[in-house]
């Protein structure tokens, strides 16, 4: 009886007040998604060193809770985020304690509009998404490029040398390969008749992999490019530049920072489930019929994961004017040849 | 081919009367002292007309019973002959003036700083009396002398005063004590010149040109040296070198260590070439002492040495591909793996991993354990497969040959100009090893090619190092065939009292011409010690060879040449 | 391309062995040669201080010692390392005439403090004498030693008298080359 | 100092308030707190013991070889060794780094940069003494240019001697330093 009171008064509340509940319920998947992603990007840190150790036959964390080292991240956490607070002296103190906040606040940008998975009930698919827009694929794309000035504020604020060149590198890569990036995204858009990113998951009956191999591949390389992973870390190459952007970052500064570029890599690889792999889609596995979509999603991101481990793992960094000749004078042009395909296939298909 | 005697008609016959005194040790060696005003015409006439392309080095010696400082000219030959030529000047100890070489040899410049700096030996016409090693507290107080008295006491912490500088930063200075001032560690009147950062800032053009410190600390750098570049965006305009940060004196530290005590300090010039530097050591009193070694220690230190070669050559890749690539890059990893098993092999006969202290006048310390030839072949197999395997891997890496051919060319002229020795240069087409130039011990029974490029640029020098490494463990397989029993120490005294002369002694270490020159007089310590290192060769090339690329090419170039600080500090 | 990158990655992943040696738990094998702290047969050192003069840090002292063989070392004076200098070139084991002073295969000394790293006879020696054994030796030392400070005062007083007669001697000639 | 610089914020004190008490405390004196109390509390409380906890088993170090320990270090970070284990990684820059490895001779010349690398570096921090050189000045002690008494410059809490140390010996030292994070007994009291 209490039960079906307190339904009843929340099913009357919701349809009494739709902006106030609209409000709350955001503020829970919110919640639910902050901290869905943050230990999504614990989980990531561990596997990376993890697999990272795996190529060179080492065991990886494997003291620290268990013998799987589950509990590194966690110690790590609490290190870092009880680690003294510094300023440096001739930084420009607004801007410095604010990027690491910019940062985190794009990612969660990005995080709102991505569908985290699906439960199929009843044999209905419902996505989780926190906001469900029209446009979604295109506001993602376009939350990504704001990272970079997050990363461009640190830089630019540290008042150091190696931030500042960090900085610029990160520009000057961000600006090279947003482009190819964005055209990938649209000729995936025009196949599915869709920005929406569920429904160009739902309209992947063949995934986009095939459909459009090479666009797959430049939105590859574009995403370890934004990611800022090897071969394109220039804007942290530990050897030439320190730390680069965040050499002068330490503490609970730097972990924000730290843990929203694994966010970050988090994210990248859901979209680019969604938008190339098919997102949950996949053959319905019975008993847990209710969690099948939700599996073959987990299943296709980490191994995205993985694959970023294993570039890492495998490759030597290139040089920045390298990397800007890349996007500029390869993957462009190849991400225009891709549209095309994509616009006749759209249209031979439709 | 030209020997010493040639050397000494032709030099005679040219300059009568300029060669004082002269000493033909063997068909490789001319010792001569000439006369101090001539000594630069002399040297362009060996330069010029007897192929003495190679300066080698300089050494000071302090000869206070005779009131008399002597500058050693150290000079040899690109693989034209063998001779080396050591032309001693003489300068008086009250106002010590020596004519410069730099107008000759490019490389004169910082050995001649560094004498300047250590016994106040003044060089005429030289571009830039700068210190080189020492800290400015120290320059003025003249360490090498034998009449320096002092070593500081630095027992406090309340002498370090902390300042924060107009950037921001803070400088931390420590002020002398007086029983510093008393034992004459803090000289009374310093010579004036720029600082290091005066000198740089000095040589800022325009307004978007900026000075990035790369070191003390960082991470390109093997061991502390500071790396200044003048970048103008990413691209290098100029760049400035500062060494010195772990200078430890081991030169002035041997002359008050017995010679069988120097040699545990031996070991810790060059941390991955221990067992050369033991062998340079050993080897120079050796040649005082005229004795011969027996045998199988001489197979055993060529084993023992090309196995050092070969973990040090995996070291230096490794070490460079992870500047490439991260510390996450695999194949880094791998090589240190490699590595540790070369590591296990010398391990089992010196009982060391890093500083051996193996190699004794006239043998070795301790003979090779049971099991070692399994061992060793083993692990060179494995090697041999892994090395074959990184060769593949690198040739076929697009991204590695984009960021590595064609930067930091170094063509053969410019090379040998630089003085360099070891795999940059034969990565510079000249095939000059020490092995063949000056060989020792039972080098000349093995046989060996030296490997060289021709490209010149820093993929050559990585690809000369994963060959040598394949040529060392062949070299090691024939010693293992080869080799014969019997003692493996000849019969010297305890305390060893070579007779009073002097040698020059040299060896093909991991990274290329390593030399001592030793003076003794006879008591059971050396008067002089000094160390001519390929390193010290390879830091002063770098500033002209990063200039014009950019800043990610600085780790590209500087990692090539595998550089080894505490080799050039000492 | 980079394929062979990849390829070789992978193989490392799937067919490569972890080599790791897990330290705290498993201690490699090291060789016989290896050196690492000392040890020290105090039955059989002599206290010659021959490692406290080859050392090139000076990172030996010699220091008192009850438990050592007063038989053999007179003056109980036995090796104290300081693990804080000693760069464990092996000088002093090559040196020591008797053979006493060894290196052993064992390597983990970390302190906290500086003094924890100096390692005194009592803490790198072997073969102890127990408390008994101590005070025996030591009587047996002691009546050694008077034996021999007997005899030597013997010798010395037979010396003594020697020179006096040849003293004598020669006073006696000097007189007589004076008289002459 | 420690956890954050906590700017102290006024409240407005409600005579309720002052009766109340927080591990034998009044709560007043906590709300209006410095830094200082802030670490006076969590000593008292079992919530230092997590802290100790996280530190403990994340200690980076800095990427700062100086001598033939730094060929060590490179090893400890490589398979056979694999400093991963216990959550030890390297850093290149000090305001990441938690430990400062001084793993050779401090000469008068890097002794100001050394320093300085050590000012920069954020509490908590710790410094290992790894080698002869870093602990006495090793076989360098006569040397005119080494400085002997590296305890005197910086506050170590682990020597390990070895010249260089077995990598083994790496791992040792962090675990001593583990061990005297968890009892609380390191030099600088964290």
């Amino acid at each position: 009886m209490v039960l079906s009171t307190i339904v009843e008064s929340i099913t009357d509340f919701v349809v009494q007040e739709p902006k106030i509940s609209g409000l709350i319920i955001g503020l829970i998947a919110a919640a639910i998604i902050a901290s869905v992603i943050n230990v999504g990007a614990m989980g990531v840190v561990w596997l990376e060193r993890k697999v990272l150790g795996d190529m060179t036959n080492r065991f990886g964390p494997c003291r620290v809770g268990t013998r799987w080292g589950i509990l590194q991240l966690v110690a790590d956490a609490i290190k870092l985020f009880t680690k003294e607070d510094s300023i440096p002296r001739g930084a420009d103190r607004p801007i410095y304690v604010w990027a690491p906040i910019v940062a985190c606040i794009t990612t969660m940008l990005v995080a709102a509009a991505l569908p985290w998975g699906a439960l199929n009930i009843g044999g209905v698919v419902y996505p989780l998404v926190a906001v469900n827009m029209d446009i979604s694929a295109f506001f993602v794309e376009a939350a990504l490029s704001l990272m970079a000035i997050g990363a461009f504020m640190a830089g630019w604020a540290s008042n150091n040398k190696y931030s500042m060149l960090g900085a610029f590198r990160g520009m000057a890569r961000m600006v090279s390969y947003e482009v190819p990036m964005g055209v990938c995204v649209i000729s995936v858009a025009i196949m599915a008749h869709s920005l929406n990113i569920v429904e160009i998951v739902e309209a992947q009956s063949i995934w986009y992999i095939i459909a459009q191999p090479l666009g797959f591949v430049i939105f590859m390389i574009a995403l370890v490019t934004d990611l800022g992973r090897i071969p394109f870390d220039q804007s942290e190459a530990e050897e030439e530049i320190i730390a680069g952007y965040v050499t002068e970052y330490g503490g609970i500064r730097w972990g924000l920072l730290y843990f929203q570029e694994y966010i970050i890599m988090l994210l990248g690889s859901v979209l680019l489930v969604h938008l190339f792999l098919g997102g949950w889609n996949g053959p319905v596995i019975p008993v847990i019929s209710i969690l099948s979509p939700m599996i073959w999603f987990l299943m296709k991101m980490i191994l995205v994961l993985v694959f970023l481990i294993w570039v890492r793992g495998s490759l030597v960094r290139f040089r920045i004017d390298q990397v800007t000749d890349l996007g500029w004078k390869w993957l462009l042009p190849l991400s225009m040849v891709n549209l095309v395909w994509a616009v006749a296939v759209g249209v031979y298909f439709a | 081919m030209t020997t010493a005697n040639d050397v000494l008609d032709a030099l005679q016959s040219a300059f009568p009367g300029a060669i004082q005194e002269f000493r033909v040790e063997s068909d490789n060696r001319l010792w001569a002292t000439v006369d101090p005003n001539k000594i630069v015409e002399i040297c362009k006439f060996l330069r010029d007309e007897e192929d003495f392309d190679h300066y080698s080095g300089a050494a000071g010696v302090d000869k206070i019973d005779e009131d008399l400082f002597e500058v050693t000219e150290i000079l040899a030959s690109h693989g034209a002959h063998p001779v080396v030529a050591l032309l001693k000047v003489k300068t008086p100890r009250d106002t010590p003036s020596v004519k410069s070489l730099t107008g000759l040899f490019w490389n004169a410049d910082w050995y001649e700083r560094e004498i300047w700096e250590m016994f106040g030996i003044n060089f005429e016409d030289h571009p830039g009396l700068y210190p080189l090693l020492l800290v400015d507290d120290l320059v003025g107080s003249w360490p090498w002398r034998k009449d320096f008295k002092g070593y500081p006491d630095y027992n406090t912490n309340e002498r370090v005063l902390e300042k924060i500088n107009p950037d921001g930063y803070a400088e931390y200075k420590i002020s002398p004590t007086e029983a510093e001032i008393e034992a004459g560690t803090v000289p009374e009147t310093r010579p004036e010149y720029p600082t290091f950062r005066e000198r740089e800032i000095m040589e800022l053009e325009t307004e978007s040109e900026m000075i990035l410190h790369m070191g003390p600390q960082h991470a390109i750098v093997p061991g502390p040296f500071m790396l200044d570049l003048r970048v103008d965006g990413e691209r290098v305009k100029k760049a400035y070198l500062d060494v010195g940060y772990i200078h430890k004196g081991i030169e002035k530290i041997l002359e008050n260590r017995t010679y069988i005590q120097g040699i545990p300090i031996t070991d810790r010039m060059c941390y991955l070439a221990s067992l050369s530097n033991n062998e340079v050591f050993c080897g120079a009193a050796e040649r005082i002492m005229g004795i011969e070694v027996p045998e199988r220690a001489q197979y055993i230190r060529v084993i023992l040495e090309e196995l050092s070669r070969i973990q040090s050559h995996l070291l230096g890749t490794g070490e460079f591909l992870s500047l490439l690539g991260g510390a996450t890059f695999s194949p880094f990893q791998w090589m240190i793996l490699d590595r540790e098993e070369i590591i296990s092999c010398i391990e089992s006969v010196t009982g060391a991993r890093i500083n051996h202290s193996f190699v004794r006048q006239g043998g070795v310390r301790n003979d090779l354990p049971d099991g070692f030839a399994e061992m060793t072949r083993s692990a060179l197999k494995t090697v041999v497969d892994k090395t074959n395997e990184y060769k593949e891997l690198l040739l076929s890496d697009n991204i590695y040959r984009k960021r590595m051919e064609g930067i930091g060319i170094l063509s053969p002229e410019e090379a040998r100009r630089f003085g360099l020795s070891g795999p940059p240069l034969r990565a510079s087409d000249t095939p000059y090893d020490m092995r063949r130039e000056d060989p020792i011990l039972v080098y000349p029974d093995l046989d060996f090619n030296v490997i060289s490029r021709k490209e010149g640029d820093s993929k050559a020098r990585v690809e000369v190092r994963l060959d040598e490494i394949i040529e060392s463990c062949h070299i090691v397989e024939q010693c293992l065939d080869q080799i014969p029993g019997g003692p493996i120490r000849e019969k010297v005294s305890k305390k060893i009292k070579p007779a009073p002369g002097e040698a020059y002694y040299r060896v093909e270490d991991p990274r290329g011409e390593m030399g001592i020159f030793l003076v003794s007089d006879g008591s059971d310590k050396p008067v002089k010690v000094k160390v001519r290192g390929p390193v010290y060769a390879y830091m002063q090339a770098l500033p002209p060879l990063l200039e014009g690329a950019y800043v990610a090419d600085v780790v590209a170039i500087a990692g090539s040449m595998d550089a080894c600080t505490s080799e050039v500090d000492r | 391309m980079v394929v062979k990158n990849f390829q070789l990655t992978l193989k490392h992943a799937i067919h490569g062995i972890e080599v790791t040696r897990l330290y705290p738990e498993v201690i490699m094998d090291l060789p016989a040669a290896e050196r690492g702290i000392h040890q020290l047969d105090v039955r059989t050192c002599i206290g010659c201080g021959a490692c406290a003069r080859i050392c090139p840090n000076s990172c030996i002292e010699q220091v008192s010692y009850k438990y050592g063989n007063p038989l053999k070392n007179k003056k109980m004076k036995f090796p104290q390392i300081d693990y804080g200098r000693c760069m464990f070139c092996g000088l002093c084991v090559d040196d020591c005439p008797t053979g006493c002073l060894t290196m052993t295969r064992e390597f983990q000394i970390a302190g906290w403090n500086r003094n924890d790293i100096i390692f005194g006879p009592d803490d790198i020696a072997v073969g102890k004498y127990s408390d008994e054994e101590a005070a025996k030796l030591a009587e047996e030392a002691r009546i050694a030693a008077e034996e021999k400070k007997k005899k030597k005062a013997a010798a010395a007083k037979a010396k003594k008298a020697k020179a006096e007669a040849a003293k004598k001697g020669d006073e006696g000639s000097g007189e007589k080359k004076k008289e002459e | 100092m420690g956890i954050s610089d906590v700017v102290p914020i006024p409240v407005v004190i409600d005579e309720e308030l002052e009766k109340w008490t927080v591990w034998g405390r009044p709560l007043t004196n906590i709300w209006l707190t410095t830094t200082e109390k802030i670490h006076e509390i969590i000593d008292m409380g079992p919530i230092k013991n997590i802290l100790n906890w996280g530190r403990k088993n994340s200690l980076w170090f800095l990427m700062q070889p100086m001598g033939c320990c730094g060929v060590e270090m490179l090893v400890f970070g490589c398979p056979h060794y694999d400093c991963d284990r216990f959550g030890i990684i390297p850093r290149a820059t000090p305001r990441q780094a938690d430990v400062l490895i001084i793993s050779g001779y401090i000469t008068r010349k890097y002794l100001p940069a050394i320093k300085n690398l050590w000012g920069q570096m954020l509490e908590p921090k710790w410094v290992i003494a790894i080698g002869e050189c870093a602990i006495s000045g090793g076989p360098f002690y006569d040397s005119y240019n080494i400085i002997n008494n590296t305890s005197d410059f910086f506050p170590i809490d682990v020597y390990v001697p070895g010249c260089p140390p077995r990598p083994e010996q790496f791992i040792k030292g962090f675990r001593e330093l583990q061990e005297k994070i968890k009892r609380r007994e390191d030099e600088r009291g964290y």
